[in-house]
C-alpha cells in the first residue's frame, strides 16, 4: 500500500517528522552524556546520540558518512571509551561529585554560545538551496581519491602516529615504581 | 702600505676585545699574567688613540679617519666609524682612564680576576665604540654593549647591596635606551619615507644633512627627541632620573666607579651633542627651557643633598649630578661659549671625579669603610694622600688654574648671555661646591686622628707608588688643561660650530601646552 | 596522484619515511639508541636537502592542495634544524630517566611531518590535518615521561585544552567553507575578495567563523587569553621536549596563521588586524608580568615564550601599508629563527643541568654556575641576553626588525612598539635574575657536578653560534626571509 | 524544516554548545573526552549540512566529514592513552585533581 | 734687564720657590734642617722684592716704557673659546707700583720674621711653600691686566688663605676657620664672576684697560650692575659687612699669616679692585654711596667690637676691619688716592702691629688672652716700642702715617659733602685710639698677670723677628710724611693722578687747594683732639706707664661705666658677642640649612627614588597577582578560553558590522 507523503493527523512530511524525532533523541542523549552521574551510562548515551546523528546524516543525504559514523563511533570509539572507563574506574568515582564547582558559569557560557550561534546562523544568508543534494557513493569515492587524496593519505599517517604514541604511553612495562 | 689606510679607529676600538679573548684563554691561576695582559692591551689601545690624537686635524671640521663597510645593506645599515674633535678627545679620555682603572684594580681585585678583566676590556670596547660610531644602529649596539659588562662589574665585584644597585642601573638604563631604539628606527623610517631609499637611513652624516635641509616633521622630532632625551637624561643623569647613580657608585668597585663617573656619564652628554640636538633642532629648541630648568635644579639640588651625605662615595656621586647639570645647561643654552664649556666640563669631570674615586678607592683598600663620620685627622697620618686628595677637591670646587674652572666659567658665560638669572643660579654652585667639598675634607682629614683610624694601626699607610702612578696622570692633565684649555677647545671648535649652525635660528615647535 | 605530485611532496614524505625507519631500526637493534639516532639525524639531513631542492622552484601538487614556495622551504629547513638540535640535546636527558630514544625520535619526526605539511598546504583541510599531525605527537611528547606525574599532568592538560581548541578551530573552518564554498586557499581568498568588494555587508557567519579560527590559532600560538596550557605543559614536559614545544608548534602555528589568515583570509585583514594588535599587547604584557614572579626557570621561560609570542604578533600587527606588511612578515619570520635559536639554547642548558634525575629547574639550581660550569653559564648568559634583546644577538635584531615594521605601520601599531620596548625592559629583570644567580650567588650545599655529552655540547654550540650569527650578520638570512615573506604577499 | 540549512546548523550549534558545557563542567577526564567528541560531531553535522545545501560544496562535504571522523578517532586514541598513563600516576580520573602545577 | 722680564720675574720667582719647596722642601728639612728649607723661599722673595722695587721705581717715575699710563706685557692666550678669548698678561702703572711696594716689602719682612716665628714647627717647609704660593697669587692679582686673571688670583689668594689659616689642621677650630674663610669669600666671588660675565656680554672683552676705556659707552643701569657685582667680590675679600665674619676667625692661623694676609695685603685686594675699577664706580654714583655706607658701617661696627675683645689678635683683627672700612668709605666718597694712601700706611703699621702681637704671644708662650699679660714693656722692649709706634700711628697722631692717611679720608669726605661719613669716621677715630691704647695698656703696662710658671722665661724674641719689627717701624713713622704731606699735591697724589684722572673727571670732582689755616686745619685739629681724648680715656681706664706719665688701671670704673645703665650694658654685651653675627650665621646656615639639606635628601630617597622603586614594585606585584589566574585546573582554563571565544565572537560581530 502506498505510504501517504505526509504523516496523518499532524500533517507533516515524513522527513520532517524524522528530523524532529532524531534531533530530539540526539540532543536529549547528548544532554545525558554531559549530565549523568554514572560514567558508563554516559558512554551508552553517547552511542545513542551518535546513532541519532547517523540517522540525521542519512536524512541529509550522506548515507556513506552515516555508515562510517556507525562503524567508527559506535563501533570503535565508544568501545574504546568504555574500555578506558573500565581501566580507570575507581570504586569511589560514582559517589563523587559529577560537576566541577564552576558548573553554573559553564552552563551560562554554553547557553550564550548556543544562542550566539543560532542568531548568527539565522542572521546569515548562506545562499543555500531548499532541498538537500544527495551524494552518490561513486562520486564521493572519485572526489575522495582525486581532490582529497592527499588528506586521505595524511589521515592514515595521523592514525599511525597516534597509534604508535598511544601504544607507547598506554603500555605498562613493569619497572619498579 | 699608506698610513691613511690603517683602520686606526677600528684598531683602537677592538684591540681591547682581542685582549678580552686572549685573557679568556689564559689559565685562571696565573693572576699576574692575566693582569699584565689586560694592562698591555689597554695600553696598546691607549697608544693608538694617541696616534689618532696626533693625526687629527682640528682645522678640518669633518669626521676624520672614517671607515665605512656595508653591514645590513637592506636597511642601509653600515659599519661606519669616524672621529671629529669631540670623539677624539673622548676616545683618548676613555683609553686613558681604562688603563688607569685596570692598573688601579691590580690590588683590590683578587676574586675572579679573569672575568673581571674580560668584562673591563669589553666595557672599554663599548665605550670607545659609542664615541666613534657614525651609524645610529651601530651607535645603539655599542650603547647597549656598555651595559652588560658594567652590570657584571657592579653585580659581581660590588659591595653588599650590589645586586639591587646593578639591576636598578640596568633596568633604568634599558627603559631609556629601548625607547631610543624605537626613536632611531622611527627616524630612519621617516628618512626612508621622505627619500624613498634606505641608503643612509641610519647614517648620521646623511641624517644630519637631511635634518639641516629638509628637516624631520615636527611630531617625529618631538617623539624622537623625547625618546633620545630620556635615554641620555638617564645616563647623564639629569635631575629626576639620577637616583640610580648614588646606589651604583656606592656599590661599584673602585675602578667601576671611576669608569662610571668618568666615561659612562659622558655618554649621555655626548648623545645630546652628537645626535639629539643636530637631528631634531626644532624639538631641542622646544624643550630647551625645560631642560635648562632641570639642569639648574640638578646643580643646586645635587649640591645641597651632597652636603649631608654620610658616605664618601655617595657624596661624590651627588657632586657628579651637580657637575653634569652644568654640562646639560651648557649644551641647551645653544651658545658658543656654553657648548664649549660643556664639553670642557665633560672632560674635566671625567678627570677630576675619576681621580676622586680612585683616591677614595685607595683609602677604602686600607679602611674598608667609607662612612665619613668614622674618619678624621687623616692629614696628619697620610700627608701625601691628603695633599693629593685636597688637590682633586679644589679642582672639583672649580679652583681657577685647574681645569675645572674654565669649563664652569664658560658655561656661566654662555648662560649669562642666555639669561643672567640662569647664570646667577648656576653660579651659586661655586658656593655649594666649596661648602660640601670642604666640609667633607674637613671631616675626613683635619682634626685629631679618629679612633677608628687609630684602630687600624699600621694598615693605615700613605699612598703607595703604584697607586700614585694611577693618580699622577690625572693630576697632570688637570693642571695642563687648566692652564691651556685651548688644547681641547681648538679640537672641538669644529664640532661646536657644526652643532650650533644646526640649531641656531631654528624656531621651536609650538605646543599647545608649552610656551 | 602523479609522479610529479610525489616528487613535490618528497620532503614531507621523507620525514614520515624516516620516522618509520627509526622504528624499524629500533625493532632490528632494540634497546640501543645510537643507531636510531644516527638514522634520525641522517634522515633529517636528507629531508633538509630534499626541502631545499624541491623549494628551488615554487610548485603545486594535488591540484593546489599542496604548495611549495619559498616560505615552505624556509620554514621546513628551520623546523628540521630545530628537531635535529632537539634530537642532539634530548638523549642524555632521556636515557638518564630510562625513556626510549627511538620512540621519542619517531614521534618527533611525525610531528615534524605535520608542521611541514602546514607550511606547504594550499588547502584548508590539509592545513587542519597538518595542525593535528603537529599537535597530536606534541601531546604524546609532553607526556613522554609517562611515569612522571608532572609530565602526564602537563600532557593531559595540553591534550584536553588542545583538542577543545581544535574543535573550535574546525568549527570556524566549517563556517568559512560554508561561506566560500571551497577548501582551496586561493579559492577562499578570491571568494572573500569578491564578498569584500561586493557592496553587501559581511555576513555574521563570516564574523563568527573568523572568531572561531582566531581563537583556535591564538590557542596554538599561546596568545593571551588562550595561553593557560602553556606554563603547565612546558613545566611538566621533559625539558628537551619543552624546548621543542616552545618553538616548533608555536612557529608552526604562525605558519598556519600565514597560510590561513594572511593568504586565505587576506581580504579580511582589516578585520582581524585589530584583534591581532589587542592580542599582541595583552600577550607580551601578561607574559612578562607573570614571568617576573616565577622561581622555576622552566616555568619562567614558559611565560617568557608567551611574551615572545606577543613580540612575534607585532609582525602581523604592522598591517597598515603593503610595505609595512612585508616588513612585518619578514620580521616575524626572522624572529621565528632567532627565537628558535636562543630559546632552544636556553632550554638545552636547563636540560644539561637536569641531566641527572631529581634536579629541579628552580633558580637555586643555577646558583654559582659561573664557577662550577663557566661554559654553561656563559652560554646561558648569551641566550638570556638574546632573549632580553641586548645587541649584538639574534634576539635584538629580531626585535628591532618587528619594531621597525610597527613603526612603519604607525598608528596603533606604533603604540604597540612602545609597549613592546617597555615590556622588553621589564623582561630584562627576570632574565638577568638568572644571571644574578649564576654569577653573583653562591650555591647552598654541594650541587651535583654537571656532565655534558658530546651530542649535547654540539647542540649547545650550534644554537649559540646561530644566536650570535643571526645577531651580527643578519644579512645572511635577510634575503631568504624576504623571499619567504614575498611568497605570502604578492 | 528538514529542508532548511538553518535548522541543521542550529541543531549542530546546540550540540556544540552541549559539548562545550560538558567539557567545562565535567570532572572526569573521560567525560571531558566524550564532550569533545560531541563537539567534533557537531562540526561534522555542520559540514555535512553545508555539503547538502550549498551546491558549490556538494560532494566535498561528505569527504571532509569522513576525514574529520578519522581525525576524531586519532584524537580519541591519543587522549585515552594519555588518560590511562596519568591514571597510573595519579590513581584518579578526576581532572580537577591534577593541579600540582599552578601559578 | 728689560722691564718686561722683571715684571714677569716678580710673579714667577715666588711660584718657582713654591714648586721647589713642594718638591724638595720636606727632604731638605729632614736632611739639612730648617734653614735649608727656608733658604730658597726667602731668596726668591728677596729677588722678587728687588725686581718689584725696580719696576715700581720705573713705573712711578714714568720712565719708558711705562710713561704716564703704565705698560702692559702679555704672555699667552689662555682661553680661546670662539669669540671669547682671554690672554694672560700683566700691566704695571703707578697704582700697581704702590701695591707692589706694600706687598713685596711686607711679604719679605714677614718671610724673614717667620724664620724665627715658625722655627719650632714641623710644618716649617710647608709654611714657606704656602707663603711663596701666596706671594705669587697676590702679585698676580695686582699685576694682572685682565678681569678673569684677576679673578684667578683672587681665588688663589683665597686658597692660600685657606691653607695658611688651616695650617695647624689638627686644631678643629683652625680647620673650621679656614673653611669658613674660603666659603664666605666664595659668596663674594659669585658676585664678582657674574660681574665679569656681565662685562664680557656687553663689551666682549675682559682686558682691564679696554674695559675701563669703553665703560662709558654702556647705559647707566648696566654700569651700576657691573659696579655692584664687582663690589660684591671686593666686600668678600676685604671682609666688609656683611661678609666680615670670616676675618676674626682667620686669626686661627699663625701670626705671620695674620700680618701678611689678613692685615697688610690680601684683605686690601678689595680696596685695590675698587680703586682699579674707579672709572666704573665713578659713573655709578648710587653704588659709590653704597660703598661709602658699607665702609662706614663696617668701620664703626668693628671698632665697637674691638672695645671688649680680650684676644690680642682679635682686637687687631677688628681694628683691621674698621680700617678697611675707612678705605671703603674713602672709595665711596671718591677719595681714591686717600684710600690707596691709607691702604699703604695701614699695610705697614698693621703689619707691624700683628708681628708685634706675634712677638708678644711668643714671649708669653702662645698665650693670646690680654688678661693674662700686662707689664711686659720692660721684658720685651723692642716689641713694646715698635708696637707703641704702631698704635700711635693707627690712632692718627701726627706726624705718623695713620694721621695723614686718615685725615685725608675724613677731609675728603667732609669736602665732598658726605658729612655722615665724616661724622662716623670722626667718631671711629676716637674709638680706634681708645681700643689701641686699651691693648697697649693691658699688654705692656701695669702689673703682670702672666702665668707665674711662664713669668721667668719671658724674653725678647730672636733677631729674625725683631729686625723686621724695626724695619717696619720706620715706614710706619715716615711713610705719611714722605707720601702724604698735604701742602700742594702730595707725592702720592702726583703719582696716582693719571690713574684716577678718568674717575675724578667722571665723578666731576675738583681738587680744592689744601688750606691749613682753613677748613682742613679745623678738621685736623678736630680729629687729633678726638684721638687724644680716646687715648686719655684709655689711660684713665687701663693705666699708663710711659716715662713721666704714670697711672694705675681702674677696672672698677670700667665696670661702673658698663653697669651704669641698661643701654651701656646692652652695648657691652653686643660688643662682647660681636653683635651676634656668628650666632645668626650659625642659625641660618648650620641649623636651618642643615635641616633643609636633610629634608631634601629625605625627598630624594623617599619621593624621587621612592617613585622609581614603587613603579618597579607595582610591576612585580602585578605579576604576582596575575599568576593566580593560573589555577592549575583544566576546567578553569577551559572556561577562560570559552569566555575568550565569546568575547572574540562579539568583538568580530561588532567589527564586521562596523564595515
Amino acid at each position: 500500500m502506498a505510504i501517504p507523503d505526509a504523516v496523518p493527523f499532524i500533517n507533516l512530511p515524513w522527513d520532517d517528522v524524522l528530523f524532529i524525532i532524531l534531533s530530539v533523541v540526539m540532543v536529549g542523549s547528548a544532554l545525558l552524556v554531559v549530565t549523568l552521574r554514572d560514567i558508563i551510562r554516559c558512554g551508552l548515551a553517547m552511542m545513542v546520540c551518535f546513532g541519532a546523528l547517523a540517522g540525521l546524516y542519512v536524512l541529509i543525504g550522506a548515507p556513506l558518512v552515516a555508515a562510517a559514523q556507525v562503524l567508527v563511533y559506535i563501533g570503535a570509539i565508544s568501545v574504546l571509551v568504555l574500555f578506558a572507563i573500565m581501566l580507570t574506574q575507581t570504586k569511589a568515582a560514582p559517589a563523587r561529585l559529577v560537576f566541577q564547582t564552576q558548573a553554573l558559569p559553564a552552563a551560562i557560557a554554553a547557553a550564550i554560545l548556543a544562542v550566539l550561534i543560532a542568531l548568527t546562523v539565522l542572521a546569515t544568508n548562506w545562499n543555500a538551496v531548499s532541498a538537500p543534494i544527495r551524494t552518490s557513493t561513486a562520486v564521493l569515492a572519485s572526489v575522495l581519491f582525486n581532490q582529497f587524496v592527499l588528506p586521505f593519505e595524511v589521515v592514515s599517517v595521523l592514525l599511525l602516529a597516534a597509534v604508535i604514541g598511544g601504544i607507547f604511553l598506554a603500555k605498562r612495562e613493569d619497572r619498579p615504581e | 702600505m699608506n698610513v691613511a689606510d690603517i683602520p686606526l679607529i677600528s684598531l683602537i676600538t677592538f684591540v681591547p676585545l682581542v685582549g678580552a679573548i686572549v685573557v679568556a684563554f689564559l689559565p685562571r691561576e696565573r693572576a699576574g699574567l692575566i693582569r699584565a695582559t689586560a694592562l698591555v692591551f689597554a695600553l696598546v689601545s691607549f697608544g693608538l688613540s694617541l696616534l689618532l690624537l696626533i693625526g687629527f686635524n682640528p682645522t678640518n671640521p669633518a669626521f676624520q679617519y672614517q671607515e665605512v663597510h656595508d653591514w645590513i645593506p637592506v636597511f642601509g645599515i653600515q659599519y661606519k666609524v669616524g672621529a671629529d674633535g669631540l670623539s677624539t678627545i673622548l676616545v683618548v679620555l676613555t683609553t686613558t682612564l681604562s688603563w688607569i682603572s685596570i692598573l688601579a684594580s691590580f690590588r683590590p681585585i683578587k676574586e675572579r680576576l679573569k672575568e673581571y678583566m674580560i668584562s673591563f676590556l669589553i666595557l672599554e670596547v663599548g665605550l670607545i665604540g659609542v664615541f666613534v660610531a657614525l651609524d645610529l644602529f651601530l651607535f645603539y649596539i655599542f650603547w647597549e654593549v656598555v651595559l652588560v659588562p658594567m652590570y657584571l662589574i657592579i653585580g659581581i665585584w660590588g659591595g653588599s647591596n650590589r645586586i639591587y644597585a646593578t639591576i636598578k642601573f640596568v633596568l633604568y638604563t634599558l627603559v631609556g635606551s629601548l625607547l631610543m631604539l624605537v626613536a632611531i628606527l622611527a627616524t630612519a623610517y621617516t628618512f626612508e619615507a621622505a627619500t624613498g631609499t634606505w641608503v643612509g637611513a641610519f647614517d648620521f652624516i646623511t641624517l644630519r644633512n637631511f635634518a639641516a635641509t629638509t628637516g624631520f616633521v615636527s611630531n617625529v622630532q618631538l617623539f624622537a627627541f623625547l625618546a633620545f632625551f630620556l635615554a641620555f637624561a638617564i645616563k647623564v643623569p639629569m635631575f629626576p632620573f639620577h637616583t640610580w647613580l648614588p646606589d651604583a657608585h656606592v656599590e661599584a668597585p673602585t675602578a667601576g666607579s671611576v669608569m662610571l663617573a668618568a666615561i659612562l656619564l659622558k655618554l649621555g652628554a655626548y648623545g645630546f651633542i652628537r645626535f639629539a640636538v643636530p637631528l631634531f633642532p626644532a624639538a631641542a629648541e622646544t624643550f630647551a627651557p625645560l631642560i635648562i630648568v632641570l639642569s639648574l635644579i640638578a646643580i643646586v639640588y645635587g649640591a645641597i643633598v651632597a652636603l649631608v651625605q654620610p658616605d664618601w662615595k655617595k657624596l661624590i656621586a651627588y657632586s657628579s649630578v651637580t657637575h653634569m647639570g652644568f654640562v646639560t645647561l651648557g649644551i641647551f643654552i645653544f651658545q658658543e661659549q656654553g657648548l664649549q664649556g660643556a664639553i670642557l666640563q665633560m672632560i674635566n669631570h671625567g678627570l677630576i671625579t675619576g681621580g676622586l674615586f680612585l683616591m677614595i678607592g685607595v683609602m677604602y683598600e686600607r679602611t674598608h669603610d667609607r662612612t665619613i663620620a668614622r674618619f678624621g685627622g687623616l692629614a696628619g697620618r697620610t700627608p701625601v694622600y691628603a695633599a693629593a686628595f685636597g688637590f682633586f677637591v679644589f679642582a672639583s670646587a672649580g679652583l681657577p688654574g685647574l681645569s675645572g674652572f674654565v669649563g664652569e666659567f664658560l658655561v656661566l658665560l654662555g648662560a649669562f648671555a642666555y639669561n643672567p638669572w640662569v647664570a646667577a643660579v648656576a653660579a651659586s654652585c661655586m658656593i655649594w661646591a666649596a661648602a660640601y667639598l670642604l666640609f667633607m675634607f674637613q671631616r675626613i682629614f683635619t682634626g685629631e686622628l679618629s679612633d677608628f683610624l687609630r684602630g687600624l694601626g699600621n694598615h693605615l699607610t700613605d699612598i703607595s707608588p703604584i697607586e700614585a702612578l694611577t693618580i699622577v696622570p690625572l693630576g697632570a692633565m688637570i693642571v695642563v688643561f687648566g692652564l691651556f684649555p685651548g688644547l681641547i677647545l681648538h679640537m672641538v671648535q669644529g664640532t661646536v660650530s657644526a652643532v650650533l649652525t644646526e640649531v641656531q635660528g631654528v624656531s621651536p615647535i609650538h605646543l599647545f601646552f608649552w610656551q | 596522484m602523479s609522479w610529479a605530485d610525489l616528487s613535490t611532496i618528497a620532503p614531507f614524505a621523507a620525514a614520515i619515511v624516516v620516522a618509520g625507519l627509526v622504528i624499524v631500526t629500533d625493532i632490528i637493534v632494540p634497546g640501543r639508541r645510537a643507531p636510531a639516532l644516527a638514522v634520525a639525524l641522517g634522515g633529517l639531513a636528507v629531508v633538509a636537502v630534499l626541502a631545499i631542492l624541491v623549494g628551488r622552484t615554487p610548485t603545486t601538487a594535488f591540484d593546489g592542495a599542496y604548495r611549495v614556495d619559498d616560505l615552505t622551504t624556509y620554514l621546513d629547513v628551520l623546523f628540521v634544524a630545530v628537531v635535529a638540535v632537539t634530537l642532539m640535546v634530548a638523549p642524555d636527558y632521556l636515557t638518564s630517566r630510562d625513556l626510549p630514544v627511538p620512540e621519542f625520535a619517531a614521534v618527533l619526526l611525525f610531528a615534524l611531518s605535520g608542521v611541514m605539511l602546514i607550511s606547504a598546504s594550499g588547502d584548508l583541510l590539509v592545513l587542519f590535518l597538518g595542525l593535528e599531525l603537529m599537535v597530536l605527537p606534541g601531546y604524546l611528547l609532553a607526556g613522554f615521561a609517562k611515569h612522571d606525574a608532572l609530565s602526564t599532568e602537563g600532557a593531559i592538560k595540553y591534550f584536553l585544552l588542545g583538542s577543545f581548541s581544535s574543535a573550535i578551530f574546525l568549527f570556524g573552518l566549517a563556517l568559512i567553507w560554508g561561506m566560500t564554498g571551497t577548501t582551496r586557499i586561493e579559492g577562499v581568498s578570491t571568494a572573500l575578495a569578491a564578498i569584500v568588494a561586493g557592496s553587501a555587508p559581511l555576513t555574521p557567519g563570516l564574523a563568527m567563523g573568523l572568531a572561531f579560527l582566531t581563537t583556535g590559532v591564538a590557542f596554538k600560538i599561546a596568545a593571551v587569553p588562550f595561553h593557560y596550557w602553556t606554563p603547565d605543559a612546558y613545566q611538566g614536559s621533559p625539558t628537551p621536549v619543552t624546548g621543542y614545544l616552545s618553538i616548533v608548534p608555536k612557529v608552526g602555528a604562525f605558519a598556519l596563521i600565514l597560510r590561513l589568515f594572511v593568504e586565505a583570509l587576506g581580504p579580511l585583514s582589516a578585520d582581524w588586524n585589530v584583534v591581532i594588535i589587542v592580542l599582541a599587547a595583552l600577550t607580551m604584557t601578561l607574559g612578562n608580568l607573570v614571568a617576573l614572579s616565577q622561581d622555576s626557570v622552566k616555568r619562567m621561560l614558559a611565560y617568557s615564550s608567551i611574551a615572545h609570542t606577543g613580540y612575534m604578533l607585532i609582525g602581523l600587527a604592522a598591517w597598515s601599508s603593503s610595505k609595512s606588511q612585508i616588513q612585518g612578515l619578514e620580521g616575524l619570520l626572522y624572529y621565528g629563527a632567532a627565537y628558535a635559536a636562543m630559546n632552544l639554547g636556553a632550554f638545552a642548558v636547563v636540560a644539561a643541568l637536569q641531566r641527572r634525575t631529581g634536579i629541579s629547574s628552580q633558580l637555586e639550581t643555577f646558583a654559582g654556575l659561573g664557577r662550577r660550569e663557566p661554559l654553561l653559564a656563559i652560554l646561558m648568559t648569551l641566550f638570556l641576553l638574546s632573549l632580553t634583546g641586548i645587541p649584538p644577538t639574534a634576539g635584538f635584531f629580531a626585535k628591532a626588525y618587528v619594531i621597525l615594521a610597527a613603526v612603519e605601520a604607525g598608528g596603533p601599531a606604533g603604540i604597540l612598539a612602545v609597549i613592546a620596548v617597555l615590556n622588553a625592559a621589564a623582561a630584562a629583570f627576570y632574565y638577568l635574575r638568572v644571571v644574578v644567580y649564576m654569577f653573583m650567588r653562591e650555591p647552598k650545599g654541594e650541587p651535583a657536578p654537571v656532565v655534558i655529552g658530546r651530542l649535547m655540547r654540539t647542540g649547545l654550540i650550534v644554537s649559540a653560534v646561530l644566536t650570535v650569527v643571526l645577531g651580527v650578520l643578519p644579512e645572511l638570512l635577510l634575503p631568504v626571509v624576504e623571499r619567504a615573506a614575498k611568497a605570502v604577499i604578492q | 524544516m528538514s529542508h532548511s540549512l538553518d535548522a541543521y546548523l542550529i541543531l549542530a550549534g546546540v550540540l556544540f554548545a552541549i559539548g562545550t558545557f560538558g567539557f567545562l563542567a565535567r570532572r572526569n577526564a573521560i567525560s571531558m573526552l566524550m564532550s569533545i567528541e560531541l563537539m567534533l560531531n557537531a562540526v561534522n553535522l555542520t559540514i555535512l549540512a553545508f555539503g547538502a545545501f550549498i551546491p558549490a560544496l556538494k560532494v566535498q562535504g561528505s569527504a571532509i566529514a569522513l576525514i574529520v571522523l578519522a581525525v576524531a578517532a586519532a584524537e580519541a586514541t591519543v587522549g585515552l592513552s594519555i588518560v590511562i598513563a596519568i591514571y597510573r600516576n595519579k590513581k584518579t580520573p578526576l581532572v580537577d585533581e591534577y593541579d600540582t602545577m599552578r601559578d | 734687564m728689560p722691564y718686561d722680564t722683571l715684571i714677569l720675574l716678580i710673579a714667577i720667582l715666588p711660584m718657582a720657590g713654591f714648586v721647589f719647596s713642594v718638591v724638595f722642601g720636606r727632604r731638605l728639612q729632614d736632611r739639612w734642617g730648617m734653614a735649608a728649607a727656608s733658604a730658597v723661599p726667602l731668596a726668591v722673595i728677596g729677588l722678587s722684592w728687588l725686581a718689584a722695587m725696580i719696576v715700581a721705581a720705573g713705573a712711578i717715575s714714568g720712565a719708558a716704557p711705562f710713561g704716564e699710563h703704565g705698560h702692559g706685557v702679555s704672555f699667552w692666550e689662555w682661553i680661546p673659546a670662539g669669540q671669547f678669548t682671554v690672554t694672560v698678561g700683566f700691566f704695571v702703572d703707578s697704582l700697581t707700583a704702590c701695591l707692589l711696594i706694600v706687598v713685596t716689602t711686607i711679604g719679605l719682612l714677614v718671610h724673614v720674621y717667620s724664620v724665627g716665628y715658625m722655627s719650632h714647627d714641623r710644618g716649617y717647609w710647608r709654611f714657606f711653600a704656602y707663603l711663596n704660593l701666596f706671594m705669587f697669587s697676590m702679585l698676580v692679582l695686582v699685576l694682572a691686566d685682565n678681569f678673569l686673571v684677576i679673578f684667578v688670583a683672587w681665588e688663589l689668594v683665597g686658597l692660600c688663605s685657606y691653607l695658611l689659616v688651616g695650617f695647624w689642621f689638627h686644631r678643629h677650630s683652625a680647620a673650621l676657620a679656614s673653611k669658613k674663610a674660603f666659603i664666605v669669600n666664595r659668596v663674594g666671588d659669585v658676585g664678582f664672576i657674574l660681574g665679569i660675565a656681565l662685562i664680557w656680554v656687553n663689551l666682549h672683552t675682559l682686558n682691564l684697560q679696554a674695559v675701563l676705556g669703553q665703560i662709558g659707552s654702556l647705559d647707566h643701569a648696566t654700569i651700576s650692575w657691573i659696579a655692584l657685582l664687582v663690589l660684591c667680590g671686593a666686600v668678600g675679600k676685604s671682609a666688609q659687612f656683611p661678609l666680615h665674619v670670616w676675618l676674626p676667625d682667620a686669626m686661627e692661623g699663625p701670626t705671620p699669616v695674620s700680618a701678611l694676609i689678613h692685615a697688610a695685603t690680601m684683605v686690601n685686594a678689595g680696596v685695590y679692585l675698587v680703586a682699579r675699577t674707579s672709572p666704573i664706580f665713578a659713573q655709578a654714583p648710587e653704588i659709590m654711596v653704597v660703598v661709602a655706607a658699607i665702609g662706614t658701617f663696617t668701620a664703626i661696627l668693628a671698632a665697637s667690637i674691638a672695645f671688649t675683645q680680650t684676644d690680642i689678635k682679635r682686637v687687631l683683627a677688628y681694628s683691621t676691619l674698621s680700617q678697611l672700612g675707612y678705605m671703603f668709605a674713602a672709595l665711596g666718597v671718591g677719595a681714591w688716592t686717600a684710600a690707596i694712601f691709607h691702604l699703604m700706611a695701614h699695610g705697614f703699621f698693621k703689619g707691624l702691629l700683628f708681628l708685634d702681637s706675634g712677638s708678644v704671644i711668643h714671649a708669653v708662650h702662645d698665650e693670646q688672652d690680654m688678661r693674662k699679660m700686662g707689664g711686659l714693656s720692660k721684658k720685651i722692649p723692642i716689641t713694646y716700642w715698635t708696637m707703641l709706634i704702631g698704635s700711635i700711628a693707627i690712632s692718627g697722631i701726627p706726624p705718623l702715617a695713620g694721621f695723614f692717611s686718615k685725615d685725608e679720608i675724613l677731609g675728603e669726605a667732609f669736602k665732598n659733602g658726605f658729612l655722615w661719613v665724616w661724622a662716623v669716621g670722626f667718631l671711629v677715630a676716637g674709638m680706634t685710639a681708645f681700643y689701641m691704647f686699651r691693648l697697649i695698656g693691658l699688654t705692656f703696662w701695669g702689673a703682670s698677670r702672666v702665668d707665674p710658671a711662664v713669668e721667668p722665661e719671658i724674653h725678647e724674641s730672636g733677631r729674625a723677628m725683631t729686625v723686621p719689627l724695626i724695619l717696619l717701624a720706620i715706614p710706619t713713622v715716615l711713610v705719611g710724611l714722605f707720601l702724604g704731606l698735604p701742602f700742594g699735591a702730595s707725592r702720592l697724589q702726583s703719582w696716582l693722578e693719571p690713574v684716577f684722572a678718568p674717575a675724578v673727571s667722571a665723578a666731576g670732582r675738583t681738587e680744592q687747594p689744601f688750606a691749613l689755616f682753613g677748613l682742613d686745619g679745623v678738621l685736623i685739629l678736630a680729629s687729633v683732639t678726638i684721638a687724644a681724648i680716646g687715648i686719655v680715656l684709655a689711660w684713665r681706664f687701663f693705666g699708663v706707664d710711659l716715662g713721666p706719665l704714670q697711672a694705675k688701671a681702674r677696672p672698677a670704673e670700667v665696670n661702673g661705666l658698663v653697669g651704669s645703665s641698661g643701654a651701656t650694658r646692652f652695648l657691652y654685651r653686643a660688643s662682647l658677642n660681636k653683635w651676634w653675627f656668628d650666632d645668626l650665621n650659625d642659625l641660618l646656615f648650620i641649623r636651618i640649612g642643615g635641616r633643609v639639606a636633610n629634608g631634601l635628601w629625605w625627598f630624594d630617597r623617599n619621593v624621587i627614588d621612592g617613585t622609581v622603586n614603587a613603579i618597579g614594585g607595582a610591576v612585580i606585584s602585578a605579576g604576582g597577582g596575575l599568576r593566580r589566574v593560573q589555577t592549575g585546573r583544566v576546567q578553569n582554563y577551559a572556561l577562560g578560553i570559552a569566555v575568550g571565544l565569546l568575547v572574540m565572537t562579539v568583538a568580530y560581530l561588532v567589527i564586521v558590522a562596523g564595515r
